[in-house]
């Protein structure tokens, strides 16, 4: 268990690393992939199946293939190459070091709470992982839910009217 | 738990080093894809640590609003190049006046 | 009828709301009609206002016609409405005055008839709910409201720099408003930490026990958002200039009603959520005030401008009415609120006469005048009872004020009040001066000799106020009777902390903090 | 009510129903008004003169209309107090009103502001009864006021004139200033006695300390030197002469400007319970007496001359009421009504014929042409020169007897003196306008004046000639005295020091002193045995200074209105719009200079905007870090 959290982790670091620092967006986007692949294993790992496989599916499946898209329709491949300046590429990695350093100090020095709930892996593996969260979707975030729904909806209708030629 | 939460940070600071420093909407937009991932990671672990599903679901809830943001963010970037004919983010400059 | 007026407070707030949706029906080009409509509206809703005085008990310092709902009962809001002697005479001075100003507006305003018939009849609701409100949030929501249509009507209606003013009045008085609402917040979460309730109630709010040096800062904070609108010595810039741009109608409200709230915020407020505090600062206020007097006159005297003399006369007017209010005796508080009251009267009509000369003559400037009287006998001796009454002369309104705030005042403050009392030469010195340059002499400007005198619909217009100044100068018993127990009520709240009113305890008060 | 009551509130109310009628339906009334308010007028004498003979034979009486006021513990209400002194005062108020709404009708003939006239003159009328009959000190305000107000509006009767409705303005406005020291006297009065009404008053000033006495009584004074004209504040009254000549006669001669020394008798407890004030009122009126009397020697315009004199008569009212003669006083304030309306009444009519020329050294031998004017006119004179058996003569003398008596010499010296000088500007005028040869301009059709003016001159004339008579047997043993001295036996010190010399050696010189004015205005000015001119020439700088009013009118502009003037220029100019309003704007501007600079901030460039954020989280997270 411990070496496949460490084998993932390096895959998900390395990943996230090529994704900012890759010239091209489309190796970028493709590394990106890779990471997320990374991720829905450490939600396998952490008995999170569905999560894991929504994880494949949303961002892997739909959100990735969209960037991918975006990518070959721009061409951007081909399109003049931005630069950054160092300048603002030596103050950028300065603060995420800044606001890195802090929340490592917010964690160990957090202290932790004690476990209140009642899903414990033993709990959730007997019900099963679908169907604990597919209770609490439509129970208690039912409103939630729906709002989520309408959002999406909106955001639908928002990409067609910008992706239009003309407003 | 707390190995997670240390992954967690560091793709988070990747993903913001990334929007800082990098200046191509699309990679922006990936970087800022990571960071959510990150945050999500975060809530499952803790989820997972205190025997809870809330976090679970709140992953959810960020998974969807990932997926309309992207598909208005894209939506923009479209119409962003097409009407600058690059995807430098410091054209973006209509704030100013 | 028992619903009717049990209800009275709210019908009356409401009621020019509900005359707003009916004028909204109305079509734009119809100016007639609306012009028509809203004044008879306004003229129902005032004497609407007047069952308010016939049901009102005059031998009780209750709060009377009392309406308590929840509002937001989560942090103790409430919709409490209640009035008593002084919010009685406010609000039929208010109701009388937007009838009376939309009655002068017929010639002047010409264009957007509609906007601005909509915007008085709304300034009127959040007027009427001000002074009706018992609970700080609804006060205060309504106190704020009142600024939005007074900017419309100053912006769109005004003459010369009207922007620049509007803008002026709206951040003078808000800058002062939001350092009052941090007050009045201030003083909810010490009642909160106290009682352990929320409530706005400030019949409640009123026994919160707050210590002697937070009392002076908290004093300061609600003070500016009075003075300003008062308009106090040194914050009292904004008046001229809006005064001098508004049209007429604005200019009338401002200065009737408008000012009043700062002085009703002081009584209703200031003084007894803090009376520590407001015995330990009374010296300084009065020094503002006194030198508000002097220094209104002073500058009035060289003023050039008809509509900016009246407005600096304002600033030397409300200067007695804080003097009586802080002097904080039986006497010259009755004193004060009548003044307040003459002073909605007196200045509205000033405000009116110069709206008609300028209306004739297109021009403000005295020197423009000269003659007048010649030409329009009505006007000049209608013109001359208000200045008159402006200037104090005995047997009409602006004396009995006067006389009750310096006879109450003399026993507490004998220096200030002699000073004050000087003031009184010089309100005689700029308003005659004035009304002999604009009405009397031969005419020199050819374009008096077309000047006409006033017609039926003016004449109208201000009868009401000179009636009110006779009737006030002669008889003010009905008055005096309604204010008499609620000034009562208000010192016995006070009178413990009286004596608490030295120098000293201001220093050591505000060392503690 | 029963009926002197109802008789006590009618006096009042028909001039008050004659103001309402002319001044809103005064164009319906035409010339009928003036007949009318004249009647309403008469009704008013009529009344008080029933009102009189009631009082006099039985005694006075306070009665209560409506309660005014009442705020805390202040209370005032609508009351009339009718007693000997104000009974006296009411019957020649309405007396004198009735014959000079009578004159007006002649006088104010075809103006076209005649209904407005008689308005405000019934005003005038009704603002005088209240002052006198009222109780209270606050209602004596408001009337005090009130006829302050009704002198303002009928000097600037033609307000067309701008020197008109300037004096209007100055009288008003000097007035206040009076009013001013009244008012706080009131404040003073009520704080130390928590009451304005009379006899609640009076009762407590034995109590009272003396000081505080004193300062009651100047502030009170100081009212009376605004109203009756006194130095310094006399400024207003020979510009009052600008209104028409019968508001001169009734107002600002016989009864408005006597008002301060009612007040002082009415208030003589106050006074007479402080020495100290008291001799301040002395030496105002000594001085006020001789003054005017210098003024009036050099002037030219009648009315001015006559205005001055009552300016003198006036102090001679103030030295008897400073030494405690009270009777003496209102003596001579009745009898100085009587001539000195007279007086003013026969200028008006010499204007009248001559088309209001008013300047002596256009006049002469007018004699000839107006024989009724020009003996009324002397009658007057020789009243007010002091001559028996005129009534002046009866009035002035038992005052300076008094002052004598009382060890006052000096004061009584600068009366006789005053005496002689009045004597001879009264005479200079007389001989000049009525006798000397004609300087007229001869185009001028000179002609004596209708008999609805002349008449009620007449009627004066013959009043000034017998209400003398009154004063006999002299001084402190006259009907008068034995009628009015009863009111003022609370009045507290100045007995006589010594009755050191004999009534009639004090008379003849006061007669000699008169007699002998009479003569140097002869030989100067019909036998012209000396030049004026010489003489002229012999004090040239007293002559200027007489000539040109000592100067006060400039020594006022100068020193004192162009100085405020100016500082409140610079008040509005600098003060309010630089400082004030310049930090307002300042603020204003300042926050806008920050904003100018704050918005390069905003360069619109995301990637910037990003930086921002990330390090405000940055910082966020240190600051709940540190916490």
């Amino acid at each position: 268990m411990e070496a496949l959290f460490y084998i993932f982790s390096f895959i998900a670091i390395f990943s996230a690393l090529m994704v900012i620092s890759m010239k091209n967006p489309l190796t970028s986007a493709l590394y990106l992939i890779l990471c997320f692949f990374a991720f829905s294993g450490f939600y396998v790992m952490l008995d999170m199946q569905f999560l894991a496989v929504m994880q494949i599916l949303v961002y892997a499946g739909a959100i990735m293939v969209l960037v991918v898209l975006v990518i070959m329709i721009l061409n951007i491949s081909k399109i003049k190459r931005v630069e950054t300046d160092f300048h603002q590429k030596f103050i950028g990695i300065l603060i995420s070091l800044i606001i890195f350093v802090e929340i490592i100090f917010y964690i160990i020095n957090g202290s932790q709470k004690k476990s209140t709930g009642i899903f414990t892996g033993a709990v959730i593996k007997k019900i099963g992982n679908t169907q604990i969260i597919g209770e609490f979707l439509f129970t208690k975030y039912t409103l939630s839910f729906e709002i989520a729904s309408v959002l999406l909806f909106v955001a639908i209708i928002g990409a067609y009217i910008f992706a239009k030629k003309k407003f | 738990m707390s190995n997670y939460l240390i992954l967690a940070t560091i793709i988070f600071t990747i993903g913001a080093a990334g929007v800082i420093i990098r200046k191509n909407l699309i990679v922006v937009f990936m970087s800022l894809e990571l960071m959510f991932n990150s945050a999500n990671l975060g809530f499952v672990a803790v989820s997972n640590a205190l025997n809870l599903v809330s976090g679970d679901i709140f992953v959810i809830f960020v998974m969807v609003v990932a997926a309309a943001e992207a598909a208005v963010a894209l939506g923009i970037a479209i119409a962003f190049y097409r009407e600058k004919g690059t995807a430098d983010i410091d054209e973006a400059s209509e704030l100013k006046n | 009828m028992t619903f009717f007026i049990r209800y009275l407070l709210t019908i009356l707030i409401f009621f020019p709301t509900a005359s707003v949706l009916l004028l909204l029906l109305i079509n734009k080009k119809n100016e007639g009609l609306l012009r028509n409509l809203s004044t008879f509206l306004a003229l129902v809703e005032f004497i609407l206002s007047l069952y308010l005085f016939v049901y009102f008990k005059p031998d009780t310092y209750k709060f009377q016609f009392v309406e308590k709902f929840n509002w937001i009962p989560s942090f103790g809001a409430s919709y409490f409405l209640g009035i008593d002697g002084l919010s009685l005479f406010l609000i039929l001075l208010t109701t009388l005055l937007t009838f009376i100003s939309l009655l002068s507006s017929y010639k002047y305003i010409k264009e957007n008839v509609k906007e601005f018939v909509i915007l008085m009849l709304l300034l009127e609701t959040f007027m009427i709910g001000t002074f009706a409100a018992l609970d700080i949030l609804l006060f205060y929501l309504f106190w704020e409201f009142m600024l939005i249509p007074m900017y419309f009507i100053i912006g769109m209606w005004g003459t010369g720099r009207r922007v620049y003013s509007a803008v002026k009045f709206v951040l003078y008085t808000l800058s002062g408003s939001l350092i009052m609402l941090f007050g009045f917040i201030y003083i909810f979460m010490m009642h909160y930490n106290q009682t352990g309730n929320f409530t706005f109630n400030l019949l409640r709010l009123y026994h919160t026990h707050i210590p002697e040096g937070l009392q002076i800062l908290l004093f300061i904070a609600l003070f500016l958002g009075f003075a300003v609108k008062i308009p106090l010595f040194p914050f009292h810039t904004w008046l001229p200039d809006a005064h001098t741009e508004a049209p007429t109608a604005g200019s009338v409200i401002l200065a009737g009603v408008l000012l009043k709230f700062g002085v009703y915020g002081f009584f209703r407020f200031a003084i007894p959520l803090l009376p520590r505090a407001s015995f330990a600062v009374a010296p300084y206020i009065i020094l503002l005030g006194v030198i508000g007097i002097l220094y209104g006159a002073f500058v009035s005297i060289v003023q050039k401008d008809l509509k900016r003399l009246v407005a600096f006369s304002s600033v030397s007017h409300m200067g007695f009415i804080i003097l009586g209010l802080f002097a904080m005796s039986a006497i010259s508080i009755s004193g004060s609120i009548i003044q307040l009251l003459n002073h909605g009267i007196t200045t509205g009509a000033l405000f009116l006469f110069v709206g008609m000369l300028y209306e004739r003559m297109h021009s403000r400037q005295i020197k423009d005048f000269g003659g007048v009287a010649k030409k329009a006998p009505i006007l000049t001796t209608l013109f001359l009872i208000s200045v008159l009454a402006s200037v104090g002369l005995p047997g009409l309104n602006g004396f009995i004020g006067e006389f009750l705030i310096l006879i109450g005042s003399f026993r507490y403050f004998p220096v200030y009040t002699i000073v004050a009392t000087s003031g009184v030469i010089f309100a005689a010195v700029y308003l005659l001066w004035m009304f002999q340059r604009v009405m009397f002499h031969e005419i020199t400007n050819p374009e008096i000799e077309k000047f006409e005198d006033m017609n039926l619909r003016e004449i109208f217009t201000v009868l009401p106020l000179i009636i009110l100044m006779f009737f006030i100068g002669f008889y003010p018993i009905p008055i005096l009777d309604r204010i008499d127990p609620t000034v009562i009520h208000f010192l016995s709240m006070l009178h413990h902390y009286r004596n608490s009113n030295s120098i000293i305890k201001l220093k050591t008060g505000l060392s503690n903090v | 009510m029963d009926f002197k009551e109802l008789i006590t509130w009618l006096i009042p109310a028909f001039p008050l129903a004659g103001w309402f009628l002319w001044g809103l339906f005064g164009k319906y009334f035409k010339g009928i008004s003036g007949y009318l308010a004249s009647a309403f007028v008469g009704i008013s004498f009529i009344l008080s003169v029933i009102l009189f003979i009631i009082v006099a034979y039985s005694h006075g009486f306070t009665d209560t209309l409506y309660p005014w006021i009442h705020a805390g513990i202040f209370k005032a209400g609508v009351t009339a107090v009718i007693d000997r002194l104000s009974i006296i005062m009411l019957v020649m108020v309405t007396g004198v009103s009735t014959l000079v709404h009578i004159y007006s009708i002649g006088y104010m003939q075809g103006d076209k502001g005649f209904s407005r006239y008689f308005s405000f003159l019934n005003l005038f009328v009704f603002s005088m009864i209240m002052l006198v009959i009222s109780d209270n000190l606050l209602l004596l305000y408001v009337f005090w006021e009130a006829v302050g107000f009704c002198s303002y509006i009928l000097i600037g009767f033609w307000y067309e004139k701008k020197s008109a409705s300037d004096a209007g303005k100055k009288a008003f406005i000097v007035n206040r200033i009076g009013d001013f020291g009244f008012a706080v006297g009131i404040f003073l009065l009520f704080l130390t006695t928590k009451t304005l009404n009379y006899q609640a008053v009076f009762s407590m000033i034995p109590s009272i300390p003396a000081y505080t006495v004193t300062a009651i009584a100047l502030l009170l004074f100081a009212g009376a030197v605004g109203k009756s004209a006194q130095f310094p504040l006399h400024v207003w009254l020979p510009d009052a002469m600008e209104g028409p000549t019968p508001v001169s006669a009734l107002i600002h001669a016989a009864t408005m400007v006597t008002a301060g020394v009612y007040m002082v008798a009415r208030f003589h407890v106050i006074f007479s319970y402080s020495p100290a004030a008291s001799e301040v009122v002395l030496i105002v009126g000594t001085f006020t007496a001789f003054f005017a009397a210098f003024i009036a020697l050099t002037q030219f315009d009648i009315k001015r001359i006559v205005a001055y004199s009552t300016l003198s008569q006036l102090g001679y009212m103030f030295m008897a009421v400073g030494i405690g003669s009270y009777t003496a006083g209102i003596f001579h304030l009745i009898s100085h009504a009587i001539f000195k309306g007279l007086l003013f009444l026969t200028a008006g009519s010499v204007m009248h014929g001559l088309s209001g020329e008013l300047d002596l050294r256009k006049m002469g031998g007018l004699y000839k042409k107006m024989k009724t004017t020009a003996i009324t006119f002397i009658i007057g004179g020789l009243a007010l020169s002091g001559i028996p058996p005129f009534s002046g003569f009866f009035s002035k003398d038992a005052i300076l007897a008094d002052v004598y008596n009382k060890g006052f010499y000096f004061a009584w010296a600068v009366g006789e003196i005053t005496a002689l000088m009045t004597a001879f500007y009264i005479f200079r005028l007389i001989f000049l306008a009525f006798f000397s040869e004609s300087k007229l301009d001869p185009k001028l059709h000179v002609h004596e004046s209708p008999g609805i003016m002349t008449v009620p001159m007449i009627i004066l004339a013959l009043v000034a000639l017998i209400i003398g008579f009154l004063g006999i047997p002299p001084f402190n043993d006259s009907i008068f005295y034995g009628f009015l001295h009863v009111d003022f036996q609370n009045a507290h010190i100045f007995d006589p020091i010594a009755n050191n010399a004999p009534w009639y050696f004090l008379s003849l010189i006061s007669v000699l002193m008169g007699l002998s004015g009479i003569y140097i205005a002869y030989i100067l000015y019909i036998k012209k045995a000396v030049s004026p001119e010489k003489i002229k020439s012999m004090f040239k700088p007293v002559y200027l200074l007489s000539y040109n009013k000592v100067y006060i009118d400039e020594i006022y502009d100068f020193l004192i209105i162009k100085p405020l003037l100016a500082f409140f220029n610079f008040l509005w100019k600098v003060m309010d719009v630089k400082i004030i309003d310049g930090a307002v704007n300042g603020i204003a501007s300042a926050f806008a200079g920050f904003s100018v600079k704050a918005r390069k901030m905003q360069n619109g460039l995301l990637m910037s905007y990003i930086l921002t954020l990330s390090v405000g989280v940055a910082a966020l997270l240190f600051y709940y870090f540190v916490r």
